[in-house]
């Protein structure tokens, strides 16, 4: 019944759509994914840094800033019969999901590879196009780089959705209903260390509220939850609990854009930059649990950027911009996705900017309408956006955030029209670059690009709050999602 | 009869065919798409593409509507964009839950609304009866979200009887009962409330009525009076309501369904829409208005049992 | 010319609708509503003068704050007052379920009148249209005019216009199709008045009384539509304030500042009270069965 | 003299089947004639009774004469005239005037009595410089105060109603005037009240009337010539005072004998007819009376009678009429001392 | 067992928004087993408020004064229960309209069986034969059938036979028809007056016929009161009514009616003026408005009952005994 046993339950925000890694949708059929199938290597708890170490590989290596070479662990076999995971498999799983022709979403990851060559049953070398440093944790413990059965996935015809022709991981699928409940059991043939937990249950839970109350109800051992619920749990937690607080890598900013008519002149933008009081959201908002960020990049690591270039609001300043750019009466419309946290942003830089002088107008639209907005091919709407509040979940590798906003992805995702082609060199520099201490004053640089664009106001990477049973330790990845694989049971 | 069912049939048909065009229209309207929505960033635009294609999107507005019934003929609801499994199979997991969910409540609030609804017209003008109309109307005010929230607390959290979540383990009967009370509750208590302030409408109509004063006349007890004489007739208007209920119901129940977790049509269709999985969602308000019709028509039909002036109608 | 016959009663129209409202005070229940509707009402109207702080203004640092004297109803999730917020929310709930339903009822009125008087292919073809109306998602459809004419008060107000009227619709097709054959419009045809004569000047006086009673009992429905598509996102733009929005603002901090849902969902409960029992009344005293009788 | 009005052959169906029945169903039910082949015709100034009992098709036969039913076969002559189109019709109603049989009801019932006495006038675009002093001269004619205009018709009384009903339909001046049931409901004081002020109006403008009604007592004194119906059908026409003093349709005779006499020294020990009235829906083969007929014979439940001439401007439906011979008459004049009392 | 009816003082009056409408006013009423009681009277002169206080069934808004002794108990002093207990079981009402006198959804046979309710002797199959007797009695073939039908598949005339056998099923003492052929053809109404004859035969408690139709009280009643304005202005034996009216009210109704003349009338007789208003009742005479020989007390006091026979009485100041 409880986390004492042999069962852990886990709740998630939704249902899996697809486990084939390929065509995954999120983080929660990751969680799935991490349990059933095996990558090279895996990442730590996002709370220690998120270290890679291996997993699924017993050798992982950097031989040059081109190749990898990996080796297989003993003994991992392929369930239905297939056989053993050979280095065969891995180089199909790579080199599918890097296909163009497979139109996968996660083909950008693979978008450095050349080929893998496969050395003999276990070994194999991963070959490059260009240097690409984050491989180790953007590409290889995530979805993209789990590996799939070649004969299996040929055998049903190149593709499959919710019922994966062959898994290797160290649980099994054994269960599902549909909406409601996920349950994973111990692979008998898994060769690893054995994970703590001999049954994983995964309860499709939507609401923050509901999942929260389940818990009190003993319904499951471990959830995120709500972050307006975070103070009055911190304060009276429910028995036998732990509350986890992070930064998670989901990343949010306002975006003004430099192609609507209202906001050509950078003057006009900086006066928004200095309007918006971030410090009010992350009070209003999210009760002070995160920190102001200083860009894309996660604030604490060590690529953050030190500090905005406008680090607090100064309504006078930005008075004067506007004067100077000889414009009264500024109206602009903020627009913003349906949520409460979103919609409660969008209120507080409604309000702040009135103090700057500045009209705003709030124009929600659900999650679907709100990306059609700023998408060139659905027309010209794009160029008449103002501002409007974004989040992207990020990754661990500054190039990961920083690739939207690369000019390519005007009307796409690069909502700012920010244009600069010193930016577009240094991302390229910044990927094919291995030295750290170059890459962070690459990212740094990049970012006050950014800033001095008058094209952002950065705000905060959002918390992650989780309660879980005292009974064991998680282990959350940085999209903030558990590898409950690797979930300890406390002596 | 046979002539009046065939029509009604060739209606709810027409019907159908109606709602699934303002659907397409409504797609055609509404912007988004399901890999933006699912990936945000990742999104590719080749993806974007694909699955418009698979969703048969590209093509023209009036082919789509004739290929969806075409293939909906042969049981063919389509495919979700991205499991790639039946709509059908998805439609057919999450229905009986929210079935037998509206039906429930639908029966308690029947079951208590009803009679509430006579007490309150035996003993009208009586404090009883005011307390029960404050009550009643009081209570359809009330969401459902506060119901459902504050019963967890206390059946789930505090006192342990009740699962917080789910719709029950599959094949356990006792599980899936107990599992519907607090959901089933919360839509029923507003619903309640209606259908005794209806029910005491139309039974105050009724108890106007001359053949009421005729069984008075006869010294009928009052009790007997209300129960047979004037629920009959008063009971009619309300089963027109509680279908048309029932229908919304069904896909109301989201908020609900959403708070206790229980996978069902609401929630799928909610779902669908706002991810932009078009065959899901055309699928299931094509089945949902087939579910809509045929309520409709069984509440005709119930009416028709219960009246014989409607009854012979239907015989001519 | 003949024995004229005398004036029997002295009852003048003014005077029986005076009699009327006295009658429609005496209820009790009625009286309540009465007051409520109409306190209701002021409210809304003089909204800027009763609320003691502006709803829009944000106190991050205050937030959450549960009642006090100086926020009798507290603070919400950004440190504004609730109970200017409720105050405003009464002006928006009230504009939005009057102003909606109105526009429902005219166009139900409008529609079920041609339905139930034009011909009958015509009548086919629009109750057939009611039909498929009403068993359309409302939310694919509150999507669809949402996302064509932006989020906002008047998207609002034509969603729930949009989604209702067909059931007036029917009620008055119903009304009209009883009333079609009744000697009075029969007679109107003898005299050779004008379809349009008849549907203004005979038909509609008729059937609007009823609709009248059914729209004032709707009003509460739907303030409670709007809070159900501001569940959904699709409610007024914020930072307007609402009874809808203020009950799903209360919803995520229903645990830890469960006073929000209660001060946002008692006005809620209250309006329902008197808007039914004010619709209730009016159809005891107003229903032509129950027409004061005429003393002899 | 031609007639104000004829009427030949004329017959009103109401189809039971809708459309779509009719075209799934192979053998859809027959509409069934409500009213069946009348023939009559009105001149200038007559009033002619129409009489039959309840649901005999007396309010329908009037309202297919004006259009407001659509006949299923036969033809309607007004003023020398074929009324065909929905135009003729139209003219037809210009020249005459109809009185519902309810009279609050026909009255619309959320305007005032003066704006409602004026409408056939604002509605035929005459010119009227003053509507309300229009509606006084009109309620005066009728013999209603002046301050009736700002009545509401439900707060008239019956008899009240009636006289506004008379005024709008006689507003216009019509040569014809077919009054349905004009004094149902109303007590015997006040339908003399009434039927006195149509024949005042009648002999002042010099119209033609049908008056429908059931009520003997009230006919005899009003018309000159009757028509006696029965399931829709004529049964017997003929000059009112021959046709109360020697009936020729045994119903006829029923409906006479049946009338109870405000004398309690006249009690009828035995009522005149026994049996439920048949419904149209099923009519009885043959002569349609023969199921209360007291003096039916075998032809009359085979064999439908024709509508006949029997001389002096009376005609009769009925195969055996009570005058004509010698073994009937005796049969009648039994059955009458059985009935009537004393 | 049955008993003799008589109200005396009583007076209703109807509180309404309007003001108190005073329907009926000091009525004395009396009536012996075996007789036949004819109320009649124009439309809204408090007929049918007048056997509806009988039968204790008055509206909310009724309010009553005065007494109903039946069989020598105060029915007004009665609780409800056992007033209801009293209803149906002593007293039973034929109602005004046949045709909604029966609630439309259950069957006649179902209705008889509960209109039987008193009778906890019967078994249900004992009610049903006793429902299928009477229906005969009062004339209707195939009552086995007609048990199974719904009101509105019966005739008019039908229903109106199956009231009367319902109200003779619970053996009444007091038997009160409101109307019980206004709303039939002439033909009907003469079978069900000959059926109303035949069932006095055999019945021993009282009958009330209400009728504004002056024919119908004439060919079923032995005596009647006549109601003006909510007053019964004259009682008497059916032939000193109709043949010695005095009250000029009684005189002026009975010349009103077309059926007492055979030859054709060019003018049809009326009573000029209207009826008062019931709100405010006139002080004097409630006819004194109308009557052709009012003098000059008749304004203002109100005429006193005069006794003329035995049982002969009118309220007017021009009569004399
Ligand atoms: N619109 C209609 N549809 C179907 N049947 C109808 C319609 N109108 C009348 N009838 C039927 O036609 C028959 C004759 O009706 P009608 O009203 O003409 O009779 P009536 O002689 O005027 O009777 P009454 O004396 O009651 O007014 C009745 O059986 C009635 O039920
Ligand atoms: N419930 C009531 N409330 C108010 N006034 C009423 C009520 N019932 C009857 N009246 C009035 O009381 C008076 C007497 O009515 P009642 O029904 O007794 O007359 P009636 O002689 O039976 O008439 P009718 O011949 O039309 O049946 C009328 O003026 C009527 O309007
Ligand atoms: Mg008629
Ligand atoms: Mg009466």
């Amino acid at each position: 019944w409880s986390a004492a046993g042999d069962t852990l339950r886990i709740r998630m925000e939704g249902d899996l759509q697809t486990l084939d890694p390929a065509f995954m949708i999120g983080g929660i059929e990751d969680v799935m994914m991490r349990g059933i199938y095996v990558s090279l290597n895996r990442l730590g708890d996002l709370r220690q840094g998120s270290p890679w170490s291996l997993w699924g590989a017993e050798k992982l290596k950097l031989k040059d800033p081109k190749t990898i070479a990996f080796t297989l662990i003993d003994g991992l076999k392929w369930s239905n019969g297939l056989g053993p995971v050979t280095a065969e498999d891995v180089k199909f799983s790579y080199e599918r999901i890097a296909d163009p022709k497979l139109s996968s979403p996660w083909a950008y990851q693979f978008e450095k590879l050349d080929r893998v060559e496969v050395v003999d049953a276990r070994s194999g070398i991963i070959h490059l196009k260009d240097p690409y440093q984050p491989i180790f944790v953007t590409s290889l413990p995530y979805y993209g780089g789990h590996i799939i059965s070649r004969a299996g996935t040929e055998k049903a015809g190149g593709k499959f959705t919710t019922e994966p022709p062959a898994t290797c991981g160290p649980y099994l699928f054994s269960d599902w209903q549909q909406k409601q409940k996920v349950t994973l059991t111990a692979n008998p043939d898994w060769p690893g260390p054995k994970p703590d937990f001999g049954k994983v249950e995964i309860y499709v839970v939507a609401d923050d509220q509901a999942a929260q109350l389940a818990y009190e109800a003993d319904a499951f051992d471990y959830t995120k939850i709500a972050i307006s619920a975070t103070k009055a749990v911190k304060a009276k937690p429910p028995a036998n609990t732990s509350l986890i607080e992070a930064q998670s890598t989901r990343y949010v900013w306002l975006t003004i854009n430099m192609l609507s008519p209202r906001l050509k002149d950078r003057k006009v933008r900086q006066a928004v930059q200095y309007g918006v009081d971030v410090g009010q959201i992350l009070t209003g908002v999210y009760d002070d649990l995160t920190k102001r960020s200083t860009g894309v990049v996660q604030p604490g690591t060590k690529f953050a950027r030190p500090s905005n270039l406008i680090a607090a609001p100064d309504y006078e300043k930005s008075a004067a911009l506007l004067a100077e750019a000889g414009v009264s009466d500024l109206s602009l419309t903020l627009t913003v996705m349906n949520d409460s946290i979103r919609t409660a942003t969008a209120q507080i830089i409604q309000a702040s900017l009135e103090q700057a002088g500045i009209k705003v107008e709030i124009q929600p639209y659900d999650e679907a309408a709100f990306w059609g907005v700023g998408d060139k091919t659905q027309g010209d709407g794009y160029k008449n956006i103002d501002l409007a509040l974004m989040d992207f979940a990020g990754g661990v590798d500054p190039s990961e955030n920083l690739v939207w906003f690369r000019p390519d992805q005007i009307g796409a995702y690069n909502w700012s029209g920010f244009d600069s082609p010193e930016f577009e060199t240094g991302y390229q520099q910044l990927v094919a670059e291995s030295d750290e201490a170059k890459r962070i004053a690459l990212s740094n640089r990049m970012e006050d690009l950014m800033e001095q664009s008058g094209g952002f106001v950065f705000i905060c990477h959002q918390p992650l709050v989780a309660i879980h049973k005292t009974a064991f330790e998680p282990v959350i990845y940085p999209d903030g999602h558990p590898n409950p694989v690797l979930f300890k049971k406390t002596a | 009869m046979l002539a009046y069912a065939v029509k009604r049939i060739g209606l709810g048909l027409l019907i159908l065919v109606l709602v699934m065009v303002a659907m397409y229209a409504a797609v055609f309207l509404v912007p988004g798409d399901p890999a933006t929505v699912a990936l945000g960033p990742r999104a590719t635009p080749e993806l974007k593409r694909l699955l418009i294609e698979r969703m048969g999107l590209d093509q023209p507005v009036w082919w789509q509507i004739v290929e969806f019934f075409r293939n909906a003929l042969t049981g063919n609801l389509g495919y979700d964009v991205w499991s790639n499994r039946p709509v059908s199979t998805l439609v057919m997991e999450a229905l009986p839950n929210t079935l037998i969910l509206g039906l429930t409540a639908l029966a308690v609030a029947l079951l208590i609304g009803v009679p509430l609804g006579c007490l309150s017209v035996m003993r009208r003008g009586t404090a009883a009866d005011a307390a029960i109309g404050v009550l009643s109307v009081g209570v359809i005010a009330v969401p459902s979200f506060v119901v459902a929230i504050y019963s967890l607390l206390l059946f789930a959290v505090t006192l342990r009887w009740l699962p917080a979540i789910g719709a029950g383990e599959a094949g356990d009967l006792f599980s899936q009962a107990r599992a519907l009370v607090m959901p089933a509750a919360a839509i029923a208590l507003g619903w309640i409330g209606y259908i005794a302030r209806m029910v005491r409408a139309s039974m105050m109509e009724v108890m106007g009525e001359p053949h009421i004063r005729t069984a008075r006349s006869f010294g009928l007890p009052e009790w007997k009076i209300v129960s047979k004489y004037a629920l009959r007739i008063a009971i009619i208007p309300t089963i027109s309501l509680v279908a048309v209920g029932l229908g919304s119901i069904l896909s109301s129940a989201v908020f609900v369904e959403a708070v206790f977790a229980r996978p069902g049509i609401g929630k799928l269709i909610t779902d669908a829409v706002s991810t932009r999985n078009y065959p899901v969602v055309m699928g299931t308000v094509l089945i949902m208005t087939a579910i809509y019709v045929s309520i409709t028509i069984a509440a005709d039909l119930l009416i028709a049992r219960l009246d014989p002036r409607v009854r012979d109608v239907f015989r001519g | 010319m003949m024995s004229s016959v005398a004036e029997a009663s002295p009852i003048t129209p003014d005077r029986q609708r005076l009699v009327l409202l006295r009658a429609l005070l005496a209820a009790p229940f009625t009286r309540v509503a009465l007051i409520l509707v109409a306190g209701f009402l002021v409210t809304a109207i003089f909204a800027p003068w009763l609320a003691p702080y502006s709803p829009v203004k944000i106190d991050v640092l205050h937030k959450l704050q549960p009642p006090s004297a100086e926020h009798w109803f507290g603070t919400d999730h950004l440190g504004r007052d609730l109970l200017s917020r409720v105050i405003y929310g009464a002006r928006t709930a009230l504009t939005i379920a009057m102003v909606s339903v109105a526009i429902a009822g005219a166009i139900g009125l409008l529609l079920g009148l041609i339905a139930g008087y034009g011909p009958r292919w015509l009548d086919a073809i629009l109750v057939l249209a009611f039909d498929s109306m009403n068993s359309l998602p409302m939310i694919m459809f509150a999507l669809a005019i949402i996302t064509v004419l932006g989020a906002g008060t008047g998207t609002l107000i034509i969603v729930i216009a949009a989604t209702s009227f067909p059931s007036y619709a029917r009620l008055i097709r119903a009304q009209t199709l009883a009333l079609k054959n009744s000697d009075y419009i029969l007679a109107e045809r003898l005299l050779d008045a004008s379809a349009a004569r008849i549907i203004f000047i005979h038909l509609l006086p008729n059937v609007v009384g009823p609709l009248i009673i059914l729209l004032s009992m709707d009003i509460p429905v739907v303030i409670m539509v709007e809070a159900g598509l501001s569940f959904l996102g699709l409610g007024v733009r914020p930072p307007t304030p609402s009874w809808g929005s203020i009950l799903y603002d209360g919803y995520t901090s229903i645990r830890s500042a469960p006073f929000m849902v209660i001060f946002g969902g008692l006005p809620l409960v209250l309006a329902t009270l008197g808007f039914t029992f004010l619709g209730e009344g009016l159809r005891d005293y107003l229903d032509p069965r129950l027409q004061l009788r005429r003393p002899a | 003299m031609s007639p104000l009005l004829a009427v030949e052959d004329l017959s009103v169906s109401f189809v039971r089947s809708s459309l779509l029945d009719r075209l799934i169903n192979p053998f859809p039910l027959p509409g069934f004639n409500v009213v069946d082949g009348v023939t009559l015709s009105l001149m200038p100034a007559e009033t002619l009774g129409l009489v039959g009992e309840s649901g005999s098709g007396k309010t329908t036969l009037a309202r297919t004469i004006l259009g407001l039913i659509r006949a299923a076969a036969g033809r309607i002559v007004f003023e020398g005239r074929d009324v065909q189109t929905p135009a003729d019709f139209r003219a037809m109603r210009r020249r005459s005037a109809m009185m519902f049989q309810d009279p609050v009801a026909s009255l619309s019932p959320r305007l005032r009595v003066g704006t409602l006495l004026t409408e056939p006038q604002v509605i035929q675009g005459l010119p009227m410089p003053d509507r309300r002093a229009a509606a006084k001269a009109l309620l005066a004619l009728v013999g209603l105060p002046a301050s009736f205009v700002d009545r509401f018709p439900h707060e008239l009384s019956g008899g009240q109603a009636r006289r506004v009903g008379v005024a709008r339909a006689l507003a216009m001046k019509p040569h014809l005037l077919l009054a349905d049931e004009p004094t149902a409901g109303l007590d015997v004081s006040v339908q003399g009240d009434v039927l006195n002020l149509i024949g005042e109006l009648k002999r002042e403008l010099g119209f033609a009337a049908m008056i429908v009604t059931h009520n003997l007592a009230m006919i005899r004194h009003v018309s000159d010539r009757l028509a006696i119906m029965y399931l829709g059908r004529l049964v017997e026409t003929g000059p009112t005072q021959e046709v109360f003093s020697a009936p020729l349709h045994p119903y006829t005779a029923t409906l006479i004998r049946s009338e109870p006499i405000p004398d309690p020294r006249r009690r009828s020990h035995k009522p005149a007819v026994t049996g439920e009235i048949p419904s149209v829906f099923r009519r009885p083969s043959g002569c349609e009376f023969h199921t209360r007929c007291p003096l039916v014979q075998s032809r009359c439940k085979t064999e439908a009678p024709v509508y006949r001439p029997m001389g002096a401007g009376r005609m009769v439906r009925c195969h055996f009429p009570l005058q004509t011979g010698g073994q009937e008459r005796e049969a009648v004049s039994r059955a009458s001392a059985n009935q009537r009392g004393n | 067992m049955s008993g003799a009816l008589a109200a005396s003082g009583l007076s209703v009056r109807y509180e309404t928004p309007h003001g108190s409408v005073h329907a009926l006013r000091h009525v004395d009423i009396e009536a012996h087993p075996g007789e036949v009681i004819g109320i009649v009277g124009e439309s809204g002169c408090g007929k049918s408020t007048l056997v509806t206080a009988l039968a204790n069934l008055l509206p909310a808004n009724a309010r009553i004064d005065g007494s109903i002794r039946y069989n020598g108990v105060d029915l007004a002093k009665l609780d409800a229960h056992r007033q209801r207990l009293l209803r149906g079981d002593e007293i039973a009402l034929v109602g005004q309209d046949p045709m909604t006198a029966f609630n439309p959804v259950l069957t006649i046979g179902d209705q008889l069986v509960d209109f039987q309710h008193h009778r906890k002797d019967l078994s249900r199959a004992q009610k049903r034969a006793r429902i299928a007797a009477m229906l005969g009695r009062v004339g209707i073939a195939d009552a086995e059938r007609r048990m199974r039908s719904y009101p509105h598949e019966l005739s008019g005339g039908m229903r109106q036979r199956v009231a009367i056998a319902a109200a003779l099923l619970t053996d009444p003492g007091l038997l009160i028809a409101d109307e019980p052929t206004t709303a039939l053809d002439v033909t009907m109404e003469a079978q069900i007056i000959h059926l109303l004859r035949e069932l006095r035969r055999d019945y021993n408690g009282i009958i009330i016929v209400v009728s504004h139709h002056l024919g119908v009280i004439a060919e079923l009643c032995d005596r009647v009161y006549v109601m003006y304005a909510g007053e019964v202005v004259e009682g008497g034996e059916v032939d000193a009514i109709f043949h010695d009216p005095r009250h000029p009210y009684t005189q002026a109704l009975l010349a009103c009616d077309p059926a007492r003349f055979h030859e054709r009338l060019d003018r049809l007789p009326t009573i000029p003026g209207a009826l008062p208003s019931l709100t405010q009742p006139p002080v004097g005479c409630v006819y004194a408005p109308r009557c052709g020989r009012g003098f000059a007390p008749c304004k203002t006091v109100a005429p006193p009952l005069v006794k003329l026979t035995a049982c002969h009485a009118a309220r007017c100041h021009a009569v004399t005994s």
